[in-house]
């Protein structure tokens, strides 16, 4: 067993899979000398050397370009783009490019790339690093994402990212880069790609989570005391639909703890689906506890007012499993977006 | 290899047809000149194809610009990787497409290309190395700069080349493609294919230096300018630049200049041009510029022509039938090939 | 009364709002001297002159991003991107750049910009042009978004955005160019931000559609012959909440159709967010009339069955009406995504 | 105009106050040394507050870069347009906002330049022209495009100035906003704050030509390399820049060579500095040499120079006192300014 931080896992995964596969090469900015900004790539230059391990200008465009015509030349190449708002340079490379190539050759040509991205607020980086954008790349047909939720995730996901035939985008929430936990890792961590996982059983309710609303979500059930069932999501596109139901058939009830604000993200696509497939069949509306509409914040208690709190995930969940009905958002009274 | 491994596409014709039309345009001049035929009727036959109301959809013409897609084709091996872009019914027929294929894209047939799912910009054909069409402008060189890195990394002596037009060459990924390229030392070649326009705007008016291939002094490469209309000229300059790559010398930027006779696009009737330039143009065709040349080395005779012409269209003709008579591309099949299958 | 094509329209708001504020400014790949690929901005150069009529170079950054520093420094520019999907690579200058700017500047600047794109299929324009990419913006704060849905509505939604003292994008499904539409242009055509259209009245159901899936619902409604209310959305962001709920909550059913593949798209923000308010409510699950999760294809025949259409949503809603259950896709039965 | 409209920033120092700082910059050279000396003080105020617990989040020192802030705020006017970039808290002190407003934001206050919702690297202060600042490299050169766009536009003698770091050479940003200022000849001055280091890589590790600057004959524009250590060198070709631009002469591009002496942002060490570096570069610290020449010249003397830094002193530290004694920024204000305010 190791203990490890969530960065560390990481790296791991990435030594891990450059000594199984020759073919894997990692790159991207500061990732070999520094190690990664996020320490996720450590040693792996004086291990692997200065051909697999490369460090990039800044440029997102040819960093993720590149990963597509590296893995269409042979290689398996995990990039790195620093921050996932960067995504907005270099999106086309990954959805409109990367991720259409197998289609487009009719199959002739596969694009084994994994990209991996942090993501998400906690850190005082302010509105421009700070977005977790998953809905840059939920709708895009032949990528695969996930999102991870903690050091045991992060090496499992990762290391099944980069076996995958196709490009995969992996979200890492920055704010768990320094929380630990204990796994072994090698062949049996690695996960499936689509596969949810219950993180904790219950039956009143039904609480779907993701990255680092996971934790969160775990610690408010734990003091609301209630039979809470949580799902760790981890996949994104395609997601785990079948968990998700069969959860909720049983618990008659789904709330669902984003960190993206209200509009858009991968709540919608959950709620949506579970309110189709189980109409009739809930006892109450499905909860969706989120951020507000608003640019994150920098001010660090404006920051963590933002993000649901443990608290205030609780006190949602309270709500709502005692009447019944969706309670208020913290910021109801506030006159939004002005 | 990734490129390759998979199933492919469905086609009737002989899967190793591609590699040996491009294997005659490596070898033979009187080849390179009979192709350069066959993409003039080609694009005659599509914009009949259109007229007809037998096509439908996006598709851009090269009809002038033979010299450039051929020259490429002979001048590169078929087992180096090229990335062209949207304009690319000349490159894919240079590189060994068959007519069926080119037309069989342009009708939506199972018989095209990528069996009618891309449409005529997006030809592909692995077994000769066109191992992808990027249609959006310039998205396809940082693609180019990582087929190289992988080819590098493996210690392989592939090289890859980039084709793309001169409107590529004011976006933000020619700027970071080329850099990253020039960095690490890829073994890539990127050719601008300047064809005087963009959409319906002339390269002076929108690009800052001329020629535009002087761009790669800002990454510290070599460049060069090549009469795209000289098909010799352009296996000269393409053969060198490729011979530097593979040897480990780095990419070149090469622009090869060129005209497209008809306009961006089927509705296009190119108002935008001045008055002469496309007669001036015309004055140097490049078929009758290598015609003229094999003429004169004796290398063949009018009557050799005047059979490469007829075969050309007897070609192309046959491969508009078959293509139309192929099956429409099966509903299912936009369901196929979206992910790698997983291994069983 | 003019009858107009869409293109014309579009051309005419542009010479209007030019006509009345001076500090009204157009650019693009070939918007000037060509009047634009689409016919959308035909004699503006000629009427406004080359300072204020602009053709660029192939440069969507650079072409959104001075559309934010002109937006900045006092100008009303409306920017075109020619196909939506070319937002993959200037997604930044929209979302992280232009929609911030008032924000961190607290209030202080101001970035009236209108960006205008073509988006969706049906013109054979194939995998990397036929997107409708509303998700891209759908959750960008500080962003408004509008889809147009014909001649009027894009003359009177785009006469509203250039107005609007925020970023706005407005996207216009480019199979309507083509389309006519009788209106009176001018002040009185100006539409409101934010708020959707009853497009027909009735009292079995409620459809909500976008785009060109308004033309094919209305189709599809009359065919059906059922008293159904059509709502056509126009804006995305904010999205008219009122007008939705309002619908529903007399109907008691309500289905989308959307151009977008079922994953993602407009589509899950407004089924959940009804699902919430209208929960018990409801005498039908949300059915969502989508194209299938593959890229767009070529092919006329696939592309045709690829889009929703009037027949396909006419069997839908029927089959919806009748028995109060969900249809299957016309894909249900092929191996999706293989 | 859109800026300096807006309802503004709620600030407990007089709304005046930055452009009277900026003006002093512009007619004193003592002043220019003062505020140097400023800069350099409240770094490492912000080190303390972040040490201490006190501030927290992303932050970017720029000690040893203070000649650069000074002479671009002494060369522009306060009325042309300014757009920063993240290493910014120099340039925001330079062109005069308070340190109350640099350390509030940095501190999350509601004295910050931007109430603390933005952080130190979004310092904004419209009265003296700096309009915006950004955080993703070189996004902010299209931006200053098109502000240029909007004076030319309007026929104004505006000129609008990007700064931003060596590392956003290579982005696609860079290449798409100096092509399209070259094509306008826009009224704007591009900048390079060249520190020779990206977060971890030496320039020179990730840029193909020597100097970066050169790459503006890519645009057939004029550039400069300057030493961005001698304040007076700084504002000569800045001033240069800046008349060429407001005179219909087009944009330059400018690289002024520079040192940053801490990491990247806090928790870098540099550890990837070659050995000795640092000390040539402190050798030819900026403030010294200024504070060299004007005693040189008889302009200030030595105890003139102790009475500068403690004025400095005393001023961030009455401003660090100030900014902790005001309140934390109001939940509230995260709904503010979303969106513009509609007219009433
Ligand atoms: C990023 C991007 N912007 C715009 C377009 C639309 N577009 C398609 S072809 C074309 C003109 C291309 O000109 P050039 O590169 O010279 O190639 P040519 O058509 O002359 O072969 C444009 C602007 C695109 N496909 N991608
Ligand atoms: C598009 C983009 N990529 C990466 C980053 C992350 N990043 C922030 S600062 C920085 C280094 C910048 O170097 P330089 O431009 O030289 O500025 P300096 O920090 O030296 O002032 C990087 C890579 C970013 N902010 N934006
Ligand atoms: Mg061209
Ligand atoms: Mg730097």
């Amino acid at each position: 067993m190791a203990r490890l931080r969530m960065n560390q896992a990481i790296g791991r995964a990435l030594a891990d899979a450059m000594d199984e596969d020759p073919t894997v090469v990692v790159f991207g900015e500061d990732v070999a000398a520094a190690g990664g900004v996020f320490k996720t790539s450590v040693g792996l230059l004086e291990a692997f050397g200065p051909d697999r391990v490369r460090d990039t200008p800044i440029s997102e465009m040819a960093i993720v370009g590149a990963a597509v015509g590296a893995a269409m030349g042979g290689l398996r190449p995990v990039a790195e783009i620093m921050f996932a708002d960067f995504f907005g340079v270099a999106l086309d490379q990954v959805v409109t490019q990367g991720a259409l190539v197998h289609y487009l050759t009719r199959g002739a040509v596969t694009v084994p790339m994994v990209v991996r991205s942090s993501v998400g607020a906690g850190r005082g980086f302010a509105a421009t690093h700070s977005r977790t954008v998953e809905e840059w790349f939920l709708s895009a047909p032949g990528l695969k994402l996930v999102e991870v939720s903690g050091a045991r995730t992060a090496y499992g996901l990762l290391r099944a990212a980069i076996r995958e035939d196709g490009p995969v985008v992996v979200l890492e929430p920055r704010a768990l880069y320094g929380s630990r936990e204990e796994f072994e890792p090698g062949e049996d961590a690695v996960l499936a790609l689509g596969r949810a996982e219950v993180r904790r059983p219950g039956d009143e309710a039904t609480v779907v989570a993701v990255g680092q609303t996971v934790g969160i979500a775990d610690r408010a059930i734990e003091e609301l005391g209630a039979s809470v069932e949580l799902i760790d999501l981890l996949s994104l596109r395609p997601w785990d639909v079948d968990t998700v139901l069969e959860s909720v058939a049983r618990t008659g009830r789904l709330a669902l703890v984003e960190e993206h604000p209200f509009t858009g993200g991968w709540g919608p696509d959950v709620a949506s689906r579970v309110g189709q497939e189980l109409f009739g069949d809930l006892a109450a509306p499905i909860l969706r506890i989120t951020a507000p509409d608003v640019p994150v914040p920098f001010a660090r208690e404006l920051e963590f007012r933002y993000l649901p709190s443990v608290e205030y995930v609780a006190s949602q969940l309270r709500t709502w499993l005692d009447t019944g009905k969706l309670p208020a958002p913290w910021w109801a009274d506030i006159r939004e977006g002005v | 290899m990734a490129i390759g491994e998979g199933p492919g596409s469905v086609t009737t014709y002989d899967a190793k047809t591609p590699l040996r039309r491009r294997e005659e345009v490596i070898a033979d001049p009187r080849a390179r000149l009979e192709r350069m035929m066959e993409i003039r009727h080609a694009e005659q036959k599509i914009r009949e194809l259109h007229e007809e109301g037998l096509a439908w959809g996006s598709t851009h013409s090269c009809d002038g610009q033979e010299a450039v897609a051929v020259g490429i084709a002979a001048a590169v091996p078929p087992t180096d990787h090229v990335v062209g872009a949207h304009r690319g019914h000349g490159l894919g027929l240079a590189m060994g497409l068959t007519p069926e294929q080119l037309l069989g894209e342009t009708l939506g047939r199972s018989v095209g290309a990528v069996e009618g799912l891309g449409g005529s910009p997006h030809l592909v054909e692995t077994s000769v190395g066109l191992v992808f069409t990027v249609t959006l402008m310039g998205a396809g060189i940082p693609i180019v700069a990582g087929l190289a890195l992988a080819a590098q990394v493996q210690g392989s002596d592939r090289v890859a080349v980039a084709v793309f037009g001169d409107g590529a060459v004011n976006i933000g990924a020619f700027h970071e493609g080329l850099n990253l390229a020039a960095l690490w030392r890829l073994p890539a070649v990127f050719i601008i294919e300047n064809n005087h326009y963009g959409e319906f705007s002339r390269y002076d008016r929108t690009t800052t230096v001329e020629p535009p291939a002087r761009r790669a002094e800002a990454y510290g490469l070599p460049w060069t300018l090549v009469d795209g209309q000289d098909v010799d000229a352009v296996i000269e300059a393409v053969g060198t630049a490729v011979a530097t790559a593979r040897s480990g010398g780095g990419p070149t930027l090469l622009e090869l200049r060129t005209y497209r006779y008809f306009g961006h696009s089927r509705s296009d009737r190119a108002p935008y041009r001045p008055e002469g330039e496309l007669e001036a143009w015309r004055a140097r065709d490049p078929i009758r510029i290598l015609g003229d040349r094999l003429v004169a080395d004796g290398v063949v005779d009018e009557a050799d022509l005047a059979a490469m012409e007829e075969r050309c269209r007897e070609r192309v003709e046959a491969a508009a039938a078959h293509a139309l008579a192929a099956p429409v591309t099966d509903v299912t099949a936009m369901f196929r090939h979206v992910y790698p299958e997983a291994a069983p």
